[in-house]
């Protein structure tokens, strides 16, 4: 039984985890596979963050919230987009300006709708993002103890579903990876290589945005100077390790949350590790994994490359 | 003269000019949209800057890790690797740096320099780990170095914690006066030196800031650098492996190995930053509860400086003045936020990221003076 | 003849201007093609017939011109409007997806979809199966295109124009990547195409193939249309003319030499190429001194891996490579640069050149770090300019200044970077593989004489290439390789075209 | 060489009348944040309140500096200097030594830290600290008569001091009131990290604990949320903090930063600034305390059996462990 729970608890830890790492990470997804960087990843998920909170906040509804963050983000998006498609733009150099431009704004509007403070307040419960499972599951079953999350870890996976879907399944998803794997043989065929690029650029910023949402829509109860510190960056690590694939983002997101909750179980026991080893463990862990069992990751083959049509 | 400045403008350097010029007007444009007068914070920022020697001595401080955290990131970018374990190499560089300043008793000339040496060659280590993983496993060195971020950041808050090293809760023993090269240390707090700043107010105030040797280093660092790039055969290799790493191969160059060796370099520099700011400013290291950003600053200096060494010295140098005088903005009589900096800072290298943009402008100015003389 | 229809002109093409920047791509170039003809377009590499048919594809705009489709002005603002007014394109480089299937290729952009865009792969292979038989162009629509051969990919390409019910074909340079055999073949196919009231627009610069194939032939120098020819009342050495300006000779010089003893031997070699595979599977050949070895295939059957492993770029699996008698197998290039072999790249971009360094730099990549270019680790910028200087002028490199780009050059001028830089190791060996690939035939004939000077001054050359006749006329033997063996050895003067191509299809005799 | 020396005096000589302090008219004040900002919902807006207590209260002009990262708290000390304040507080223990460094540099300027205790500090420095374990041992016996399961929990930030003091004195308070009842302690080795003191959280609620008290920041705003998304009881730390949930905070160990800002201020006012030494401010002083709030959810009973003990830790009569060694000299 207390094994059991102790599984309970590391699972449902772990889907808790993973979720805003996922949202992120799928946005990676969509943007690279349609051959655009995104290092701005990080800047997008904080933005999104502090959009959905403030609105959350002045609404009441997180849906509305949940919404605006993706929007605030997504507007991040456009302008990776717009430097990256239109102005063919080294993309990395564009992604970074977005991780200083993302949490700046942010910063800066907080202080200016929350009295000068970089945080903004703390919502009810009624007003984060609900656990609809919550009373469907028995109290106390182990279902209850991995399940009972919030709705936008389920929105997360289901999201997976959808992007492997689109990307694999479809029209859309054809010429999203024809253009990140060879722009130029898209372009001959008709398919318009700018529209596609700016449309999966801004449903990465979208996405991201969604992430930092479901850290401060669900996971927290607001946004703070940092309350993302670095997840864009390991959402970001976790796509390229899953293989620039939803599925394979997913798994790796997976494993960290997992890695995470390993981390929070071990220090409620007993055993006398130091704190500082205990919160290393996951990074050391990605690392192993990537030394042993990824092997070389290799990116759709036009990843980071503008693709200028009059200079061929 | 004229051809002079218009070769400039239509160049790199222009661009970072338009777009540093852009990011004031941007910043401007947002601060009066949220009500503040921009002309008033931006006196307030110019004044913090220049307006005291010893405000100008903490620019140089605050630019001194800058200016080497972003050599560090364009030295790796120049060999074609993306280092975004600047802050790692930092955080590592710092830790050993404290260490060796505490534990070991040497005479100054011995131990300055051993101290900065043994930082350094940390954070060295540090990056080769990425360097390697790259090398042998194919693992992209933006993961890893960003892996390699945080197992620095809580390797170095256990050792703050360590028995015996703790001077007190998250904070560290300070290193022994002979690993200081900070200016004038004890004197400027003994009796004589007291009073004789008492009788030099403004040499006073510029000394009362840590002002210390550390920029010197940094100023050194970039010629070497520079020198190493641009004159001997160790940076003609790694250049040419980070340009096109099949022909560098086919030329003979032993790429694996290059790359190792240009991430323990580019490490290098990150820790020596690490290393020169506990040696001159914190004297001590202490828990870190989030990244401090030296790391990620140095990506957008290197950006901003062009990846060139002499690039990274102003660019540096800009940052260590927007973020010193940008603190200022917060308080009387503006009391404006003082994320516009990062707001700027972010609209410059986005700008510089398109230069497309910028040289269409140029050009459309150009054809529009050109048409306007006929 | 095929049934041309003089009364209709298909594609009309009038003054078309395309600037890129400061150079004019073309200038004020009309065409005329009519309904069922093979159209060539003749022109030397960057003489603009590329860039004219991307106008015509949509790919890019012109500065101005105007073209008429079937008796209709259209402006083709994007391929699409080319592919709704029947134009397929077939490129040079072929426009496929390496990692998709043939099916995802062809019908990419018009795709076979259910509600809300799904697709439905099925129907759509067997929609381009039909296809594929309607012309007789067999292909296996659930393969990925990594995984067939480039005739294969060619058929997939024309699949996926005829796919679009193009009934005007643009084929570019199609037989760069074919056998004498395959070659032959495309023509028919070609043919059978316009006995299907298909219009063909060749663009070549293969002055044999516009004799076999095409009915008109335009030529474009310099993007200027020269002419309008008729193929059958011209020889080839006018077209050649026209095509270059002046009168070129084909025939290489070359004094018969006797060969000396073995430079390279290669034994039993193997070598697994990406994707594990044997590329090369127990090949063995020498190279003597004083001689030309021209080793003749398709592209695809271990050539690539071959010089790899030759060059220490790839790991020999068993077998072994000599120099000298000295064994040099799975050494690093270092080592083998420093057995006095040297290796003009097949791929300038990739291997050959650092493209982002100046031109200085590049001519020293072997030897950087060696006196008097550099001593105790630095260089010597003084050392290292007199001597780019003097190779700048002895090949005649253009700009002649060593501190431009090299990534700047034209294709010719940086394959004679490579070719200075390599040849002025003085080696024993030179490797040469492609090495005329995308030249004109200025730079082809310079890239030609280099390699026979070689040979005259004794040194031994391993030429690998996939244009037969560039072997043919180079080699004093020619040794052909299949699926990563040597299927035959021949003297040059006995070979012929015939012979060559059937052992380059696999069906020749055991290696003699 | 000796020309430039020449122009550097000369320099110097021109712009030193310039230089000097001008008169002081208002008395001002200033305080440093650390990097948690002014609206940390913990120490730092508490110290604010006391800053604006002092405006509105004592007339006093009142501005602050917030901190990014640790290089900040010099720069903005000397800000601040510049700006002629009367006094200027650092806030937190980790600006201590820069700001001692700061009074020894400027002997004529006053100083005031928050939550450091100065060994010798200089005439114009003071050192202002809290007994967090008298407060904690309050909300503690709270905790230890409230659980109905003999379970409670404890999440600490980072392993140091001053949240020990926190840690041992609730450890305390908890087996005061109720020897049987058991203590889950863990520390999430971060401030900032709302997803760990949350899951931490979850994890004590799922084995059994039904209060659980934090010391960690915004680490701890996330084990008040798992109160709330498991419907159970958190305690609160440094403000009163049943506004983050007020059906599930049932007390906090507040901790009066405030108090300490406007005492040590006014006394400056007065004139009798407590240089040179520290001041620690417990229960008697006013500087701890439980919650205002605490009467929501803790019945009558308890509260007057904790304003009877409050009276014992004032009087001396109990005695409060601040750390492992002291702790365990009494509940062995």
């Amino acid at each position: 039984m207390a094994m059991l729970n102790s599984l309970g608890f590391i699972l449902g830890t772990t889907l808790m985890y993973a979720t805003p790492l996922l949202f992120t990470s799928l946005g990676g997804v969509m943007s690279e596979n349609s051959g655009v960087v995104n290092i701005g990843l990080e800047g997008m998920m904080t933005f999104g963050a502090f959009a959905a909170a403030t609105v959350g906040y002045f609404s009441g509804n997180p849906w509305l919230g949940f919404l605006a963050g993706g929007l605030a983000s997504g507007f991040l998006g456009f302008l990776h987009a717009l430097a990256c498609v239109t102005f063919a733009a080294n993309q990395v150099v564009s992604g970074i300006a977005i991780n200083f431009l993302g949490p700046g704004l942010a910063l800066f509007l907080s202080r200016k709708f929350f009295d000068g403070a970089t945080m903004t307040y703390n919502l009810p419960i009624e007003m984060k993002m609900p656990k609809y499972f919550n009373n469907m599951l028995p109290e106390g079953t182990f279902v209850r103890q991995v399940l009972n999350q919030d709705i936008s870890v389920f929105m997360a996976f289901t999201l997976v579903l959808l992007i492997w879907f689109l990307l694999y399944r479809t029209k859309l998803g054809l010429r999203i990876r024809a253009v990140g794997e060879h722009p130029k043989a898209a372009d001959t065929l008709g398919v318009n290589v700018s529209r596609i690029r700016y449309l999966c650029v801004i449903l990465s910023g979208v996405f991201a945005g969604f992430g930092g949402a479901s850290m401060s829509l669900a996971v927290a109860s607001n946004f703070f100077q940092t309350l993302i510190s670095g997840q864009g960056f390991i959402a970001l690590a976790a796509m390229i390790f899953g293989k620039w694939k939803p599925h394979g983002a997913m798994v790796a997101c997976l494993i960290f949350g997992c890695a995470q909750a390993m981390t929070i179980f071990i220090g409620g026991t007993g055993l006398r590790v130091p704190q500082e080893f205990l919160s290393m463990a996951p990074y050391i862990l990605t690392l192993v994994i990537l030394m042993g069992f990824v092997g070389r990751a290799v990116a759709p083959a036009s990843d980071g490359i503008p693709y200028i049509k009059d200079e061929s | 003269m004229g051809k002079f400045i218009k070769r400039l403008f239509s160049g790199t350097i222009g661009v970072t000019i338009f777009s540093i010029v852009i990011a004031f007007i941007m910043g401007g444009a947002i601060l009066l949209l949220a009500g503040y007068n921009p002309v008033q914070v931006y006196m307030v920022m110019i004044e913090g800057v220049f307006g005291k020697p010893k405000n100008m001595a903490w620019s140089v401080i605050k630019a001194t890790p800058l200016i080497i955290t972003g050599l560090s990131v364009a030295f790796a970018f120049r060999t074609g690797l993306f280092n975004i374990g600047a802050e790692g190499q930092f955080i590592v560089g710092s830790t050993v740096a404290a260490l060796f300043g505490y534990y070991l008793h040497l005479p100054p000339l011995i131990h300055i320099p051993l101290v900065f040496v043994g930082g350094a060659f940390a954070g060295g280590c540090w990056g080769s780990i990425a360097g390697y993983l790259k090398a042998r496993f194919g693992i992209h060195e933006v993961i890893s170095t960003i892996m390699l971020n945080w197992i620095a950041l809580y390797g170095h808050n256990y050792v703050v914690g360590m028995p015996g090293f703790a001077r007190r809760t998250n904070i560290s023993c300070d290193i022994q006066d002979s690993a200081c090269i900070t200016l004038f240390k004890n004197w400027k707090f003994s009796e004589v030196g007291r009073t004789w700043f008492g009788a030099h107010p403004i040499l006073r105030d510029i000394f009362k800031t840590p002002l210390n040797s550390g920029f010197l280093v940094a100023v050194l660092l970039v010629i070497l650098v520079w020198y190493i790039l641009n004159r001997t055969t160790l940076g003609y290799r790694l250049r040419a492996v980070g340009f096109n790493k099949d022909a560098a191969e086919f030329g003979g160059i032993n790429v694996k190995k290059s790359i190792v060796l240009s991430m323990f370099i580019a490490g290098m520099l990150g820790g020596a930053a690490g290393a020169l700011q506990v040696m001159g400013v914190a004297r001590n290291i202490s828990t870190l509860a989030a990244m401090e950003g030296y790391g990620f600053d140095g990506i957008a200096i290197a950006l901003i400086g062009n990846n060139s060494a002499f690039g990274c010295l102003f660019a540096g140098l800009l940052f260590g003045a927007l973020k010193f005088g940008g603190a200022r903005i917060q308080s009387p009589p503006v009391r404006a936020p003082m994320e516009i900096i990062n707001i700027m800072i972010g609209t410059i290298v986005f700008f510089i990221a398109i230069p497309r943009l910028i040289r269409m402008i140029i050009r459309w100015r150009e054809k529009r003076k050109g048409d306007g003389d006929a | 003849m095929a049934d041309v229809d003089f009364t209709h002109t298909t594609v009309e093409m009038r003054g078309i201007v395309k600037k890129f920047g400061s150079l004019v791509a073309n200038d004020h170039i009309d065409l005329t093609v009519h309904k069922g003809e093979v159209h060539a377009l003749l022109g030397e590499n960057g003489a603009g017939k590329t860039t004219l048919m991307n106008v015509l594809y949509g790919l890019y705009q012109p500065n101005s011109g105007e073209i008429f489709i079937k008796g209709d002005k259209v402006e083709v603002t994007n391929p699409n409007i080319a592919i709704s007014r029947g134009i397929g394109m077939v490129h040079q480089h072929f426009m496929l997806i390496p990692p998709f299937t043939v099916t995802q290729n062809i019908i990419l952009g018009k795709e076979t979809s259910g509600p809300f865009g799904v697709l439905d792969i099925q129907k759509a292979a067997e929609e381009v199966k039909a296809i594929s038989e309607q012309y007789d162009l067999y292909v296996d629509p659930d393969q990925k295109i990594e995984d067939i051969s480039v005739g294969m990919q060619q058929r997939v390409e024309i699949l996926k124009a005829l796919y679009r019910n193009a009934d005007i074909l643009i084929l570019d340079e199609p037989t760069a990547v074919l056998t004498p055999q395959e070659i032959r073949e495309f023509i028919t196919i070609i043919r059978n195409l316009t006995f299907q009231g298909k219009t063909v627009i060749l663009i070549t610069h293969k002055l044999r193939e516009i004799k076999q194939a095409a009915d008109y032939c335009t030529i474009i120098r310099r993007g200027k249309r020269i002419d309008t020819v008729e193929v059958e009342k011209t020889t080839e050495q006018e077209l050649a003319s026209m095509m270059v300006g002046r009168s070129v000779s084909f025939y290489v010089k070359k004094e018969a030499r006797i060969p000396g003893e073995a430079i390279l031997q290669v034994k039993d070699l193997v070598v697994r190429d990406n994707r594990n595979l044997k590329a090369v599977d127990g090949l063995s050949l020498e190279v003597r001194k004083g001689e030309i070895l021209g080793l003749a295939g398709v592209d695809g059957n271990g050539q690539k891996e071959l010089v790899e492993a030759l060059t220490g770029l790839r790991r020999v699996e068993s077998g072994g490579i000599f120099v000298h008698e000295r064994d040099v197998t799975n050494r690093d290039p270092r080592d083998i640069i420093d057995s006095k072999v040297c290796t003009i790249p097949e791929d300038r971009q990739k291997r050959g050149l650092v493209s982002d360094f100046t031109v200085e730099e590049n001519i020293i990549l072997e030897n950087f770090d060696r006196k008097p270019f550099s001593s105790r680790g630095v260089l010597n910028f003084q050392a290292i300019r007199d001597y780019a200087g003097k190779l700048i002028d002895t090949f005649q490199i253009s700009p002649p200044d060593g501190t431009v780009r090299a990534g700047t050059l034209s294709g010719g001028n940086q394959q004679k970077v490579i070719i200075a830089r390599e040849v002025s190791n003085d080696p024993d060996l030179l490797i040469a593989s492609q090495p005329t690939r995308g030249l004109d035939v200025g730079a082809i004939e310079y890239v030609h004489s280099s390699l026979v000077a070689q040979r005259d001054k004794d040194k031994a050359v391993l030429l690998v290439s996939l244009e037969l006749d560039e072997i043919m006329d180079l080699s004093d033997r020619i040794a052909v390789i299949y699926e990563g063996k040597i299927v035959g050895i021949v003297n040059a003067v006995d070979a012929d075209e015939n012979t060559l191509g059937l052992m380059m299809a696999g069906g020749g005799q055991e290696n003699g | 060489m000796i020309r430039k020396t020449g122009v550097l005096l000369l320099a110097v000589m021109l712009l030193a009348p310039f230089a000097g302090p001008a008169f002081a008219k208002d008395m001002k004040a200033a305080m440093v944040t650390d990097v948690g900002g002014i609206n940390d919902q913990s120490f730092n807006q508490s110290a604010w309140a006391g800053m604006e207590r002092v405006r509105d209260e004592l007339g006093i002009e009142v501005v602050y500096m917030e901190s990014n990262q640790e290089a900040d708290y010099a720069p903005n000390l000397e800000t601040l200097y510049d700006q002629e304040n009367d006094l200027i507080w650092g806030i937190g223990f980790m600006m201590g030594d820069k700001v001692r460094e700061a009074a020894e540099i400027n002997p004529e300027q006053k100083y005031a830290c928050i939550d450091m205790f100065y060994q010798d500090p200089p005439k114009n420095l003071v050192g202002v600290n809290f007994k967090e374990q008298e407060c904690a041992f309050l909300v503690g016996y709270i905790a230890g008569k409230m659980s109905k399961v003999n379970k409670v929990g404890f999440v600490g930030g980072m392993d140091f001091d001053v949240i020990h003091r926190f840690h041992y004195g609730f450890m305390a308070g908890v087996k005061t009131a109720n020897p049987e009842c058991e203590v889950l302690v863990q520390y999430a080795g971060a401030f900032d990290d709302v997803t760990k003191g949350k899951s931490i959280a979850n994890q004590m609620y799922q084995k059994g604990a039904d209060i659980v008290f934090h010391a960690a920041g915004f680490t701890g705003t996330g084990v008040i949320e798992a109160a709330k998304e498991n419907n159970r009881y958190a305690i609160g730390v440094d403000m009163d903090q049943n506004f983050l949930a007020p059906d599930n905070v049932i007390t906090s160990a507040v901790k009066r930063v405030d108090n300490g800002i406007f005492n040590v201020t006014r006394d400056l006012k007065e004139g009798k600034f407590a240089g040179g030494g520290n001041v620690v401010y417990g229960l008697a002083e006013g500087g701890v305390d439980i919650a205002p709030t605490s009467d929501k959810h803790v019945p009558k009973a308890i509260l007057d059996e904790v304003a009877l003990l409050k009276k014992d830790v004032i009087s001396g009569k109990v005695k409060v462990p601040a750390n492992k060694t002291e702790y365990e000299e009494v509940f062995k």
